[in-house]
C-alpha cells in the first residue's frame, strides 16, 4: 500500500475513505474536509475519527457540562479547574491535591480483569500528569445480579485486575463501591479514582510552548492495542451480530507503571518538563494535539522515530494505539540529556520524537514525508457539538406515581427483626470485605481510614498531620426516580461522608454514567442529572474540578439506570482529630442526627423486600446537608464525638449494624415517641448521621446541636453484645456478623 | 489414563509484560542471543477413558471457553505421548 | 553515636520509604540503596521491603536476585550482616537461597490484606530481641504469593534448630506449610517474613498498631550496644 | 530463528490450587471424566543464530537457575518443530 500523505491526498480528492467505519457521522467527514481545504489523509482521518469520538470530544455531553463552570461556586481553594487531566485543590500548608473518577465501562465488561486493570492505570497517570504523586485509589463499582452467571465472570476479573494492577502500583486502595442489580447486566460500571499530592509549585499543565523544544515520547513500547478502542468500544453500542468490531483490548503492565511514576517524579524534582501529558484514550492522537492546541505554537513529530512492539504498524495505527504506560513531555533542548538519563536509571525507554515549532500547525512526519497537517486545535479542542433532543420519558410518571411508601410492612416486630436480617444480608448491604481485603490498604504508610469506613483518608504531611479524605457515592435508584434528586442525593451523600469522618468537603469531581445519548429519555436523565450536580455544587460550595461521562451503557433499548457517582474531597488539618464509625467504648450515647421522615422510595427495604422500585427518592436539603456537615466536622475538631456514621440506603438499622459490627459492641436503642419503628430503622431520609458520644461530651455536643438549630435525638446507648431494640426486637452480634459478612463469600469465592 | 496438554499464550499482538521482564533479564545474568521471550500457561489433564476424538474435541471447547480467554490468549491441545 | 540501615530500592519496590521512616522512628539512620550499586555504603545491617520487584514477573523475588546490590548483600549476610526480609524481600531471600523453601500463589488464589495475629516463636535473632517468645503480635498482612513451602526435611530441621520465628495464629493465610510465617537462617542474622511489620509502627496510620516496631529498635540494640 | 520451548510445573508433590480450581470447576462447566490438572508455566524463546548442542546447554542452565525455581519445580527443555 502506499504511503497516504498530504501531498497524495491533495493529488486525488476523491478517493473513497471509511469514515463511516471509523465512527465518523457524514457531516463530521465534511467538516474535516472543510477545515483542511481537502480530503483527510488516513492518518488525519484516524486522528480526527478518534478525537471526534464521543468519549474524546464529549460531543453530546458539553452543553450539559458547562454548567458545573457556569454555576461554579467561589471558592478559592480551586487551583485548577476542569479542562486538564485533572483538577486541583489547595488543602493548605503549600500543598495540593487533584482527584478525579474516570470509567471503564466497556472493556471490563469484555475482559474484567485487564479492562479493570487498564482503567486504574488509565486514571493514575492523569493524576501523575498534574505533577502529583498519586497517594491513593478507590473504585465505585456496579454489576449485574449477585446471583446471575455473568456477574460471577465479571466481578472477580474486574476485582483482581484493580487489585492487581493498583496493588503492584503501591497506591492504597481506600474505599468505592460494589452495587448489584439487574440494570447493569451486560453493563458493568467500573469506574476509578486517584488522588494525588503535590505542593502547588510542582503543578504541572499539558500544553506545548516555546519553538525548539523537544518532544520526548516514554514510557512502554506502542503495540497494537486498543486500536480503534475510543470511537469503538466507548461509543457504540455492542451489537452481537458484528463481533468483528470488537478490537483487541489493551493489557496493561503495572510494573511498566510503577517505573512510570518513580521516573517521571525524579523528572519533576528536577524541574526538567515545560508541559506534560499521559497517553490514554486516543493515544499519540490524543497527546499530540492536545499539547499542541494547548500551547502557544505548532509542533513537529516524526512518527517513524516511535519505539515499536510490532514493527508492522502503520503510521495510522501508531496514531490510534492505546498502548498503556507511556507519557508525552515537553524538554527545553539543554534539559533534554537529564531527562534521557533518568528515564535510563528507571529502564524507562525515551525517544525524542519531535519539538514544538514556531507555526500554528500540528505536522506529522513517516520517513520524511507528510502525512498529517492540521490546525490542532480542531482535532482536540473543537470537535462537534450537538444539541441531542430530550424529553422526559412517558413512563416516568407512572414510575413516580407507583409509591413505596404503601408497600406492605412488617406486621409484627417478629416481622420485623426477619426483615432487618434479611436487609443487612441482602448483596447490596451485605459487607464487601471479601472483595476489599484484595486490595492493599496499608501500603505508603499513611492510611488513616479505609474502608469500610464512610470515607477514605490519608495523611499529607508527617510532620504536621495534614489528611484528605474521599468518599464516591451514587444510588441509581434514586436517579432512575428524579434524575435531578438523584444527582443531588449522590453528592449529599459524598459530601456527608466526608464530614462525617471530620474533614471539610473542598470540591467534587464525578463519573456520569448513562445510556445512549441518542435516546431522548436518555439525554433526559442526562440533562436533569447535570442541573442537579450543578445545582447542589452552588449550594455547598463544593466546585466539580473534573470528572468523566461514560454514555452508550445500555443493551438495545435498554439503558442502565442513570448513575452519576461523584467523589468529594474534604481536607482535614490534623488526622489525629479523625472521626471512626466503629462504636468501640460502652456507655457513650447514640444519637441520631436529622429529621426522619416517611421516605421509602428507592430504599434497600423496598428492593430486597418487594423487589419494587417506585415513587419518588428522599427529599433533598442542601442546607441541611451543610449544617449536618458543619455539626459533624466541629464535633470532630473539640473531640465530642467518639464515632460517626452516615445514614444513606438500608437507613438507620445498616448503620447501627455497621457500626455495632465494626466495634465489636451491641446497642440499645429506643424508638422515639412519635415514630413507627419501621419507619424509624429503614427510611432513608437524606442528611442524617448517627454518633456516638462520651456522656462527659453531651451537654456540650446538645448544646451546639440546639444552638445551630440541628434535630438531635437522643436514640440509645452503646452497651452488651446485641443490637436491642427495646420493645421491638434482640439480633445478638454474632447473628448479624454472620448475616452481614457470609453473604459475599458465597456468592463469589 | 492419558494426557492432554493445552498450551495457553497471548496472541503475538497482545503486550506480554511478563515475557518481556524475562527477556530483559537474560543479558544481565549472561545469557546473549534470545531474541524473544512469551511466557503463556501450560495445563496438563488427565483424562479418564479414552482419548478419542470426541473427548479431543470436548477439551477444545474447555480449552476455548473456559482454560484460555480467546479475547487475548490462542491455545493448542495435544495428546500427550 | 546510632546505626546504619541500609533500605535497598527495586524496580517495583513498594514498601522501601514506609521502611525508612520505620528505621528513623525506631532512632536509626536509614541509608537508601539502588539496587545497581554493589555498594552498600558501609551500613550495619540491610532491610529488603516489600513490594513488587520486577513486577513479580516470572516468580517473585527471582529477578530482583541477581541485581548487582544483592551480591554484595549475599557477601555480606554470610559475614553475619544482619538482613531483614520482609515480604518481596522475604521472597528474595528464598531466591538466594539465603533462607530455605519458596514462596508460592497463596492457596486460596487471591491477594490478602488484613491485620494478621502472629507468635513469635523466636526471640533471639538480631531482628526480634525485644519480644519474648511465645508474644502474640498483629501486624498487616497483603500479598499474593505468600505461601511457605519446603520439603518435610527442611521443615523438620527448621523446627529442631528453632529458626521457624513467627507462625500465623488464628487464621492460616495462605496455606503456608507448618503455619509458617517468618524463618531465619542457622546463624540468626537473616530473617524473612510474609507480615509487614513497618506498617505497624505507627498508633495512627494502618492497623493503629505498634507492634511491628520491636524489629528496629531489636536491631538498634543489637547494633548500638 | 528457532523456537525452544521450556516447560516448568510445579513438583508433583507440591500443592496446586490453580490446578485445583480449574479441575473444581470442570464439572460445573458441563466438562466430565477429568481426573486431574495440573497449571504450569510455558517459555517460547526465540533463539538467534543455531540451536546445537551447545546452545540447548545454555538454555538448560538458565531453565535451572532462572526460569524454573528447583526448589518447587520441574522444567523440560525443547526444540519447537
Ligand atoms: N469496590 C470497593 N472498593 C473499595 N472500597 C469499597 C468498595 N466497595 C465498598 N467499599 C467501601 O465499603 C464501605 C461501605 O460502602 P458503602 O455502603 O457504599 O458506603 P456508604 O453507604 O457509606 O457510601 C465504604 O468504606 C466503601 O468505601
Ligand atoms: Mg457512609
Amino acid at each position: 500500500m502506499t504511503l497516504d500523505t498530504v501531498k497524495h491526498a491533495n493529488e486525488t480528492p476523491d478517493v473513497d475513505q471509511p469514515w463511516a467505519e471509523l465512527g465518523l457521522k457524514q457531516d463530521e467527514y465534511e467538516r474535516i474536509r472543510t477545515i483542511l481545504g481537502r480530503r483527510p489523509t488516513g492518518a488525519e482521518l484516524a486522528m480526527y475519527s478518534v478525537m471526534w469520538s464521543e468519549h474524546c470530544s464529549y460531543k453530546s455531553s458539553k452543553v450539559h457540562l458547562r454548567q458545573f463552570g457556569e454555576k461554579a461556586p467561589e471558592n478559592d481553594a480551586l487551583l485548577v479547574g476542569i479542562g486538564e487531566n485533572a483538577g486541583v485543590v489547595d488543602v493548605g500548608q503549600g500543598y495540593a491535591v487533584t482527584f478525579k473518577v474516570e470509567s471503564h465501562n466497556h472493556p471490563s465488561y469484555i475482559e474484567p480483569y485487564q479492562g479493570a486493570a487498564t482503567g486504574v492505570g488509565g486514571i493514575v497517570r492523569d493524576i501523575l500528569a498534574m505533577g502529583a504523586r498519586p497517594v491513593a485509589v478507590m473504585d465505585p463499582l456496579r454489576f449485574g445480579a449477585a446471583d446471575h452467571p455473568d456477574t460471577k465472570r465479571v466481578l472477580p476479573g474486574v476485582v483482581a485486575g484493580i487489585g492487581g494492577y493498583g496493588n503492584c502500583l503501591g497506591l492504597p486502595n481506600i474505599g468505592g463501591e460494589v452495587v448489584f442489580d439487574a440494570c447493569y447486566q451486560g453493563n458493568p460500571l467500573v469506574n476509578a479514582l486517584c488522588v494525588g499530592v503535590m505542593k502547588h509549585e510542582d503543578i504541572h499543565l499539558a500544553k506545548a510552548s516555546g519553538a525548539g523544544n523537544k518532544v520526548i515520547l516514554y514510557g512502554a513500547r506502542t503495540g497494537g492495542d486498543g486500536i480503534g478502542g475510543v470511537s469503538v468500544l466507548a461509543s457504540e453500542t455492542f451489537d452481537d451480530s458484528k463481533p468483528t468490531k470488537r478490537p483487541a483490548v489493551q493489557v496493561g503492565d503495572p510494573f511498566q507503571e510503577k517505573l512510570l511514576i518513580e521516573c517521571t517524579l525524579e523528572i519533576f524534582r528536577e524541574d526538567l518538563v515545560d508541559g506534560i501529558q499521559d497517553l490514554g484514550g486516543a493515544g499519540l492522537s490524543c497527546a499530540t494535539s492536545e499539547l499542541a492546541s494547548a500551547g502557544s505554537g505548532g509542533m513537529r513529530v516524526e512518527l517513524d522515530r516511535v519505539h515499536l512492539r510490532d514493527a508492522t504498524l502503520s503510521p495510522e495505527e501508531i496514531l490510534m494505539s492505546e498502548s498503556q504506560e507511556r507519557m508525552c513531555a515537553i524538554v527545553e533542548p539543554g534539559k533534554v540529556d537529564r531527562f534521557l538519563e533518568i528515564c535510563e536509571k528507571w529502564d524507562v525507554i525515551a525517544t525524542v520524537i519531535g519539538e514544538v515549532t514556531d507555526g500554528e500547525r500540528l505536522e506529522i512526519f513517516w520517513h520524511g514525508e507528510q502525512i498529517v497537517d492540521v490546525p490542532p486545535r480542531t482535532v482536540a479542542h473543537e470537535g462537534p457539538v450537538y444539541e441531542r433532543p430530550y424529553a422526559r420519558p412517558d413512563w416516568q410518571d407512572a414510575l413516580q406515581a407507583d409509591d413505596a411508601n404503601k408497600l406492605a410492612r412488617p406486621q409484627s416486630p417478629e416481622e420485623l427483626r426477619a426483615q432487618v436480617l434479611k436487609v443487612i444480608s441482602s448483596p447490596n448491604q451485605a459487607s464487601k470485605s471479601w472483595i476489599t481485603d484484595q486490595y492493599d490498604r496499608f501500603v505508603q504508610g499513611n492510611t488513616v481510614l479505609a474502608q469500610p469506613e464512610d470515607s477514605g483518608m490519608v495523611r499529607v504531611d508527617e510532620d504536621t498531620d495534614l489528611g484528605v479524605a474521599v468518599a464516591t457515592d451514587g444510588n441509581g435508584r434514586y436517579a432512575k426516580l428524579d434524575p435531578y434528586a438523584g444527582a443531588q442525593l449522590a453528592l449529599a451523600e459524598s459530601y456527608r461522608n466526608v464530614a462525617a469522618t471530620g474533614a471539610r468537603p473542598l470540591a467534587i469531581s464525578n463519573c456520569l454514567n448513562f445510556g445512549s445519548p441518542e435516546d431522548p429519555a436518555v439525554m433526559w436523565q442526562f440533562a436533569e442529572a447535570t442541573r442537579g450536580l450543578a445545582d447542589g455544587c452552588l449550594a455547598l460550595g463544593t466546585p466539580v474540578t473534573g470528572g468523566n461521562v461514560s454514555l452508550y451503557n445500555q443493551t438495545g433499548e435498554t439503558a442502565i439506570h442513570p448513575t452519576p457517582v461523584v467523589a468529594v474531597l474534604g481536607v482535614i488539618d490534623d488526622v489525629n482529630r479523625r472521626t471512626p464509625m466503629a462504636f468501640s467504648d460502652e456507655g457513650h450515647l447514640l444519637y441520631l442526627l436529622g429529621d426522619t421522615k416517611e421516605e421509602l422510595g428507592g430504599s434497600a427495604w423496598s428492593q430486597v423486600i418487594h423487589d419494587h422500585l417506585g415513587g419518588l427518592p428522599p427529599a433533598v436539603d442542601l442546607d441541611r446537608e451543610k449544617l449536618l456537615g458543619e455539626i459533624l466536622i466541629s464535633a470532630s475538631r473539640d473531640g465530642m464525638v467518639d464515632a460517626a456514621h452516615d445514614l444513606s440506603d438500608g437507613g438507620l438499622i445498616q448503620a447501627l449494624v455497621e457500626s455495632c459490627l465494626r466495634g465489636g459492641k451491641g446497642a440499645r436503642i429506643v424508638v422515639p415517641d412519635g415514630l413507627d419503628a419501621f419507619v424509624f430503622l429503614f427510611s432513608e431520609s437524606a442528611g442524617r448521621a448517627v454518633v456516638a458520644v462520651p456522656r462527659s461530651e453531651e451537654l456540650r455536643f446538645t448544646d451546639m446541636c440546639g444552638a445551630r438549630g440541628l434535630p438531635a435525638t437522643r436514640i440509645g446507648v452503646v452497651d452488651g453484645e446485641e443490637i436491642d431494640v427495646q420493645g421491638q426486637f434482640v439480633l445478638p452480634l454474632a447473628e448479624l456478623r454472620t448475616a452481614h459478612e457470609a453473604t459475599i463469600p458465597a456468592l463469589l469465592a | 489414563m492419558a494426557r492432554v496438554v493445552v498450551d495457553v499464550m497471548l496472541k503475538p499482538e497482545i503486550l506480554d509484560p511478563q515475557g518481556q521482564a524475562v527477556q530483559r533479564a537474560l543479558p544481565r545474568l549472561g545469557f546473549e542471543g534470545i531474541a524473544d521471550v512469551r511466557q503463556g500457561k501450560r495445563f496438563e489433564l488427565e483424562v479418564e477413558g479414552p482419548v478419542d476424538d470426541a473427548a479431543l474435541a470436548r477439551i477444545h471447547e474447555m480449552a476455548e471457553t473456559f482454560l484460555a480467554n480467546t479475547v487475548i490468549e490462542d491455545f493448542t491441545v495435544r495428546v500427550d505421548s | 553515636m546510632t546505626a546504619r540501615v541500609g533500605v535497598i530500592t527495586f524496580p517495583g519496590t513498594l514498601d522501601d520509604r514506609d521502611t525508612q521512616r520505620a528505621v528513623r522512628i525506631a532512632g536509626l539512620e536509614a541509608v537508601p540503596l539502588w539496587h545497581r550499586d554493589k555498594d552498600l555504603k558501609q551500613v550495619d545491617a540491610v532491610v529488603l521491603p516489600g513490594g513488587f520487584s520486577y513486577g513479580d514477573y516470572l516468580r517473585a523475588g527471582a529477578i530482583s536476585r541477581f541485581s548487582p546490590v544483592m551480591e554484595s548483600v549475599i557477601d555480606r549476610a554470610k559475614g553475619g550482616m544482619p538482613v531483614l526480609g520482609i515480604c518481596n524481600g522475604f521472597q528474595v531471600l528464598t531466591e538466594t537461597h539465603l533462607l530455605p523453601g519458596a514462596m508460592l500463589r497463596n492457596n486460596h488464589l487471591h491477594f490478602i490484606c488484613r491485620d494478621q495475629k502472629l507468635r513469635v516463636e523466636n526471640a533471639n535473632t538480631a531482628w526480634t530481641t525485644d519480644y519474648e517468645a511465645g508474644q502474640e503480635i498483629s501486624v498487616p498482612l497483603k500479598n499474593i504469593d505468600g505461601r511457605y513451602v519446603a520439603d518435610e526435611r527442611t521443615l523438620d530441621e527448621l523446627e529442631a534448630e528453632g529458626r521457624v520465628v513467627f507462625r500465623y495464629l488464628d487464621v492460616n493465610p495462605n496455606g503456608s506449610l507448618r503455619d509458617i510465617a517468618g524463618i531465619t537462617n542457622a546463624a540468626g542474622n537473616v530473617v524473612g517474613l510474609m507480615p509487614h511489620p513497618e506498617h505497624a509502627v505507627e498508633p495512627l496510620v494502618g492497623t493503629g498498631r505498634t507492634d511491628g516496631l520491636g524489629f528496629f529498635t531489636s536491631i538498634l540494640k543489637k547494633l548500638v550496644a
